[in-house]
């Protein structure tokens, strides 16, 4: 059985593991894009800071592929031939698969704005990236970060730290908009700011000048460094152009198998199932993707795993602050909140069920309910209240006890 | 391998935090010492819940989310089938925090990283939460 | 009434350089002797100790000690503190002074005027690590020919039983551990008054069940499952009184084990209602005789009183197969002080006495004796059984073994170490399988230091232990007191 | 002032030696006498003695009762004692002959007597029970007095010496035997009294015992508890009185009575024969070191402890069967031998006339390999 995974990261170090629990013998071809082998792109920032060293980028160990028996082609793909079942690389080689995993993620968006091809102007996704902001921010000045989601935090958080005076624009009314509400943004903005951060929100950049970057509002910053920081979009042009369904991510059926039988998809390029909203998502997430990884891998070697989707879960700390958030982002229920301080616990309930949370510095908590969340657990209201008089893990309603006694007897979370 | 937790003879004491804390982060067992000189932290939670309690620690899972879940692989199961973290690689994004469905990985007191049982397997033959419990409500049991 | 004259007993001694505000303490007192404050500052209320050390013990920084308190009255031999104490209780209450476990007055401990023997030269000791050493023993009644059938008999792997304790008295917990033990080492526990728990029942063939005179718990299963019955009379602590379990100790469980109401006074009274004489116990003993087919021995349990040998004759007469007899050193859950402190005799001279007795009427071996009341350790042990008995029970040995610290507060049902309660929160803190262990591993440390002995002596066998005075000399004692134990004074 | 035994109990090590002839043929003192002078270093001189059996064939039916006086006194009061009990066929000093190592000697006399019948059909008891009875109440009552033996056909000889003096005193050579003991005394202090020497006898039971029975108090208070009276305090009186209970009181078959002499440990009983009468007379279970030659005028047992603590060896030659503690002893009297060995602990070497075989119904797998061999 020849098995090939175009992409190495995430997704694919879980395809690899999912593969080999399965068929110790099949030979696996990975095609590093990057040829970087399996690294943790949320890692950057530290690498940024000098807090990481190259090496301490890896995912896996560095002897992981190896290990697996796995043979690395450096290289890109350039198309898919679904009826030969061959993949040919940008260099004209052709390696021909029996079974395909598209792993191959995700890239910043670059928004439509005059001028943002300048040198000066970098998106934050890459190692490599990171090695270009750092030969950059050598002389220290000012940077702008554009958006304010994840990414652009924590660039603006390790270029802080390296000393640069760091200005974030962000075009939604509030910060982290995919993550927070508007009251635990207006938090965790007031916190950026106390450590010198500035914030800009409701306005958008409309051109970048020569060290210059103008903004809606008819202000100009002057900077010596310009983050691009508003998004990704899957990597979903191969599989487009070989003729798989595709939405706003590759569409894969509830196997992880997209709609040619041969072929797999897993990671930040598909649309995966959202277990709350109970709609296709595309939920660019690590742990999202090494868990899709893991099970289009199980399946390509003859299993029929069942991808039970995920939630939008995210943890991030930004100079101190620990904000931790899963569920729905866009949930409209009746909000739950706790606060004591900097810390705060924000429960938003769709009747008995918890649809999402916001816990800022507060993470000890958020395990189960991550967990609640994902399995949909009916709690009453009242039960919360009890609970969030004393937020601790010991509080938590009999509902979740009972749920924990349950997956250790049926066995729906194995435990060893 | 895991830890057992029997709330039928759990006292709720909460001496198994106690010697955990003390055991770990270098404090070398001393209870004095640790915590009158430190800031030791236990590894485990005691739960009390309707005139039970019980110890909430980590249950090893085979299909562990946190391993899954690390950003950094810091996460690891050994041979042993022991999930620990390499405290050299984590660098405190707390991802594993957000998926333990059992609430049990925390973060360190100054959230600059996660704990979590890893069963003593460096400092004792028995996890000192075992040895220490007046009641035998804790076992470390081998199933898998 | 508002004034109390009564001091604390105890004080609590907290060490602050080592105390670590873990509140262990706290969470451990039943009796609410510490407090924690929300803001960490911790207290304490003197007055509600015992004594019982659960929190010293399990202070993991040993912050705590529990001291006497300094009460410093003007000392008076006569009048000593205890009196005085005793009469502000009696005088704010009323009532007769209540207290557990056994006899702890300075009378004389004959066992610790006891000297063993051991071999030198004119024959050898023998090693119990190479040499077997047999502590297996029969107890029950022998024909009197080899050509009768032989009559029913407890084979015991080593001299030492579990006293009587019933469910109620004791947790079930502490039945359990004892249960468990018993079986490991081949012995036999006893269920007391109270009857045999559903839980327990498959330790059936390890157990000794007690008819008393509240018949608790006794019917046809109770008395055929069993490995023996025994008629209790009476028992050290409190010869010539019944028993009353209060009603708020008659949780579900043990009314149902005990076939009472729920939450029930459960009284054993004074006298079994259908034994007023000798001949009547006889009759008693035939009855449980006919009911178990013959199959079973029975005991007789009596408390060491001053006729006591002419009634161990009398109840091997009246067909008891094995006649124990409780020493006043025996313990109980609940007794009045002033009966448990002065009525009754030593166990060691009452065995002394009833062995001698028995075999000057020729009828020694128609019962085995078992004695029970103050075995502290493996010597007690040696001596009472060189002194004449068959085997032993013990009860309170059994119990510290299981955690207790003889705060003599049994009857307040608030048992720290979850012995003597039948409160779920505090049974619970003896979990069986380590009971079972500790139980256990006493036994096993005595039959060691019994072979030990044994093999000093140059005995291989319990056979040749029993009545085996020559083993014994005493040491301080008057002729009287040697002549009573049938012993001679050490160098004699 | 030393006090004798009856009044303090006194351990001793010993040399026991035994000589029979299975055929019942009787051969003189000398071989007996060689064999117990050749393990002289076991003895200290503080006691020796030797048992005969068939030496009174003339006065076969007669109990024979040798009794030490301390006077004449003693003699008179206990004389008459006799004649209150017993018609008295015949009496003499028993002879002696002087000897320099030889010192303190009691009145030695001999009674050749049958018990008076109206005394024990009062007590509805058989005339051994009777004979019993009033030897015990003499050693235990009549101050100075001690009978030495007192069965049929028998006699034992023993005084405070060395065995081989005690032979000569006695002058044991002119004596015809079909089964000889004998005994050679290392008491651990000096009593210097006769009557505590070796072999110990009642009825035609002899024993001469080389150890120390630890459970001595246990077996004499299960003895007393049966009427004997004990009165010397040592293990020798106490394992003939056992020997006596079990065989003649109870009827048991020597077999028996080893098994619950010297009992097999619980877990190597095999049958449920064996436990029943362990657990019947677990009083007389004999502990301690121990290695013993009981006699009677049937035959011999010898046994030891258990776990074997003392030596024994024993030989067969021809109809001649030896005995000793030590095999040098056996050596010394009889060159050629069909087999020697050492029997296990607790394991009995039984020597019968041929002609009890039925009697005693015993038939040991140690001496029939012997002689199949």
């Amino acid at each position: 059985m020849k098995y090939l995974i175009i992409g190495s990261c995430i997704a694919a170090a879980g395809a690899v593991e999912g593969i080999r629990s399965i068929d110790p013998e099949g030979e696996i071809t990975v095609i590093d894009g990057e040829q970087r082998g399996c690294y943790s792109r949320p890692l950057i920032s530290y690498y940024l800071t000098g807090r990481r060293t190259s090496s301490q980028l890896d995912y896996r160990p560095a002897d992981f592929f190896a290990q697996q028996r796995v043979r690395i082609i450096p290289g890109r793909a350039a198309s898919i031939d679904v009826i030969c079942k061959q993949v040919l690389l940008q260099d004209g080689t052709g390696l021909e698969y029996d079974r395909l995993l598209l792993a191959t993620g995700a890239s910043p968006v670059i928004p439509p704005i005059p001028g943002i091809t300048q040198s000066w102007v970098n998106t934050f996704y890459t190692w490599q990236d990171a090695e270009e902001i750092s030969a950059q921010t050598a002389a220290k000045g000012t940077a702008v970060v554009l958006g304010s989601g994840l990414i652009g935090l924590k660039a603006a958080e390790a270029l802080h730290h390296m000393g640069m005076k760091v200005v974030m624009v962000e075009k939604q009314s509030h910060i982290l908009p995919r993550l927070l509400s508007p009251r635990s943004a207006a938090a965790v903005g007031g916190h950026l700011q106390r450590h010198g951060l500035k914030v800009v929100t409701g306005h958008e950049v409309v051109a970048v000048g020569n060290h210059e970057v103008a903004v809606d509002d008819g202000s100009s910053i002057a900077a010596d460094l310009l983050i691009i920081a508003v998004g990704t979009r899957p990597n979903q042009d191969l599989a487009r152009e070989a003729g798989l369904q595709t939405d706003r991510g590759i569409i894969v059926d509830c196997h992880l198998r997209t709609s040619d039988p041969h072929i797999w998809a897993a990671g930040d390029v598909i649309e995966s199932r959202h277990i709350v909203r109970g709609t296709d998502e595309v939920m660019a997430l690590l742990p999202l993707a090494h868990r899709e990884g893991f099970i289009a891998g199980l399946n390509m070697a003859g299993s029929r795993t069942r991808y039970p989707g995920g939630i939008f879960l995210n943890a991030v700390h930004i100079l101190g602050m620990h904000i931790i958030t899963a569920g729905d982002p866009e949930t409209t229920g009746s909000i739950l909140r706790w606060q004591e301080g900097e810390r705060c616990l924000e429960l938003t309930m769709q009747g008995q069920n918890l649809h999402r949370y916001i816990a800022i510095n507060i993470p000890g908590i958020s395990g189960p309910l991550t967990a609640l969340i994902e399995r949909q657990v009916k709690i009453p209201e009242s039960e919360w209240f009890k609970f969030l008089r004393n937020p601790a893990i010991a509080n938590l309603p009999a509902a979740y006890w009972a749920e924990v006694r349950r997956w250790q007897d049926d066995g729906s979370l194995r435990c060893g | 391998m895991k830890i057992q937790s029997n709330s039928e003879y759990c006292l709720g004491c909460g001496l198994c935090r106690i010697y955990c804390a003390a055991a770990h982060d270098g404090y070398n067992g001393s209870v004095i010492r640790a915590f009158k000189k430190g800031t030791p932290q236990a590894r485990a939670g005691l739960i009390e819940h309707q005139q039970q309690s019980w110890i909430n620690t980590c249950r090893h899972c085979q299909d562990a989310p946190c391993i899954n879940a690390c950003i950094t692989g810091a996460l690891q199961k050994n041979n042993e089938g022991i999930v620990f973290i390499d405290g050299q690689r984590c660098v405190g994004c707390l991802t594993c925090v957000m998926v333990c469905p059992f609430g049990h990985i925390q973060p360190s007191l100054d959230f600059s990283r996660a704990v979590k049982c890893d069963l003593c397997r460096d400092l004792a033959e028995a996890p000192v939460c075992v040895s220490h419990c007046p009641n035998g409500a804790l076992r470390l049991i081998e199933e898998v | 009434m508002s004034l109390s004259m009564l001091t604390p007993a105890f004080t609590v001694e907290r060490n602050q350089d080592r105390c670590i505000g873990c509140g262990v303490c706290v969470k451990q007192c039943g009796n609410s002797v510490h407090h924690k404050d929300e803001d960490g500052f911790m207290w304490v209320i003197d007055k509600n100790c015992v004594g019982c050390h659960r929190c010293a013990v399990l202070c993991p920084t040993q912050a705590l000690a529990i001291k006497e308190f300094p009460a410093a009255l003007r000392p008076n031999s006569y009048w000593s503190t205890s009196s005085l104490r005793e009469i502000y209780a009696q005088a704010e209450t009323g009532g007769v002074l209540l207290t557990g476990m056994g006899n702890p007055r300075p009378f004389r401990s004959y066992f610790d005027h006891l000297l063993l023997n051991a071999s030198q030269v004119t024959n050898p000791s023998i090693d119990p690590l190479r040499e077997p050493m047999e502590l297996g023993t029969y107890l029950g009644s022998q024909v009197s020919s080899l050509g009768e059938r032989e009559k029913p008999l407890l084979k015991l792997d080593m001299p030492i039983m579990f006293s009587a304790m019933s469910y109620g008295a004791v947790s079930l917990n502490v039945q359990k551990s004892l249960a468990r033990a018993a079986r490991e080492k081949g012995t036999f526990w006893n269920t007391g008054e109270g009857g045999l728990h559903s839980d327990l029942q498959e330790y059936a063939a390890s157990t000794i069940v007690q008819v008393a005179s509240g018949r608790f718990g006794v019917n046809p299963d109770y008395l055929n499952q069993a490995a023996a019955v025994e008629i209790k009379i009476g028992q050290g602590a409190k010869p010539g009184i019944g028993g009353h379990l209060p009603g708020e100790k008659v949780s579900a469980d043990v009314a149902r084990t005990r076939m009472i109401p729920a939450w029930s006074d459960a009284i054993s009274p004074a006298p079994h209602h259908d034994v007023y004489s000798i001949e009547d116990l006889a009759q008693l003993i035939e009855t449980l005789k006919v009911a178990t087919n013959f199959e079973k021995p029975i005991s007789v349990k009596v408390a060491a009183v001053h006729n006591i040998s002419a009634i161990a004759s009398g109840m091997v007469r009246a067909g008891a197969d094995i006649v124990a007899i409780d020493g006043f050193r025996g313990a109980t859950g609940a007794a009045p002080m002033r009966i448990r402190d002065n009525i009754g005799i030593p166990i060691e001279i009452a065995i002394a006495q009833v062995d001698q007795r028995m075999r000057d009427e020729g009828i020694r071996d128609q019962a085995s004796l078992v004695a029970a009341g103050g075995i502290r350790n493996s010597a007690d042990v040696v001596k009472i059984l060189a002194l004449g008995a068959d085997a032993v029970y013990i009860g309170t040995a059994a119990l510290i073994a299981l955690g207790c610290h003889l705060c003599h507060t049994c009857f307040t049902g608030r048992c720290n170490w979850g012995i003597a309660t039948t409160e779920a929160q505090l049974s619970k803190r003896l979990n069986p399988e380590l009971g079972a262990v500790r139980a256990a591993n006493l036994l096993q440390a005595w039959e060691h230091e019994i072979k030990e002995m044994m093999g000093g002596m140059g005995i291989n066998a319990v056979d040749s232990l029993r009545g085996n005075r020559l083993m014994l000399k005493g040491i301080g004692l008057e002729q009287h007191e040697l002549d009573l134990l049938g012993i001679t004074a050490a160098g004699y | 002032m030393l006090r004798r035994e009856g009044d303090i109990r006194i351990p001793s090590g010993c040399a026991i030696a035994a000589i029979m002839n299975r055929k019942g043929e009787r051969f003189n003192g000398q071989q007996i006498l060689a064999s117990i002078a050749a393990m002289h270093q076991r003895s200290n001189g503080l006691g020796g003695g030797f048992a005969a059996y068939g030496i009174y064939p003339e006065y076969r039916d007669y109990f024979a009762l040798h009794i030490f006086y301390d006077d004449d006194g003693a003699r008179q009061i206990c004389e008459r004692y006799l004649q209150h009990h017993f018609r008295i066929k015949h009496q003499e000093p028993v002879p002696v002959r002087q000897s320099r190592r030889i010192a303190g000697a009691p009145l030695i006399w001999r009674y050749f007597a049958r018990p008076r019948e109206d005394k024990f059909y009062r007590e509805h008891i058989g005339e051994e029970e009777f004979v019993a009875r009033v030897v015990m109440t003499i050693n235990a009552d009549l101050r100075g007095a001690f009978v030495a033996s007192s069965g049929k056909n028998m006699a034992a000889f023993k005084g405070v010496g060395y065995p081989e003096d005690i032979g000569e005193y006695y002058r044991i050579e002119e004596y015809q035997a079909y089964i000889w003991t004998a005994h050679g005394r290392f008491p651990t202090n000096t009593p210097g009294w006769w009557g505590g020497a070796h072999p110990f006898t009642l009825l035609d039971w002899s024993v001469v015992h080389n150890g120390e029975i630890s459970s001595y108090s246990t077996n004499r208070r299960f003895l007393e508890m049966y009427g004997y009276k004990i009165s010397l305090q040592t293990d020798t009186e106490v394992i003939a009185y056992a020997f006596d209970f079990l065989m003649r009181r109870q009827g048991l078959c020597l077999n028996d009575v080893v098994d619950v002499v010297a009992s097999p440990f619980w877990s190597q009983l095999e049958e449920e024969k064996q436990a029943r009468l362990r657990r019947k007379y677990s009083g007389l279970l004999l502990n301690g070191p121990f290695s013993i030659i009981v006699a009677t005028n049937n035959g011999l047992v010898a046994l030891n402890d258990r776990i074997k603590l003392r030596p024994l060896v024993a030989a067969l030659q021809d109809e001649f069967l030896y005995v000793a503690s030590e095999e040098a002893a056996i050596r010394v009297v009889a060159q050629r031998l069909d087999r020697v060995w050492s029997p296990g602990g607790g394991e009995p070497i039984v020597g019968l006339l041929h002609d009890k075989k039925g009697l005693l119904d015993v038939a040991p797998s140690a001496i029939q390999a012997a002689q199949s061999a």
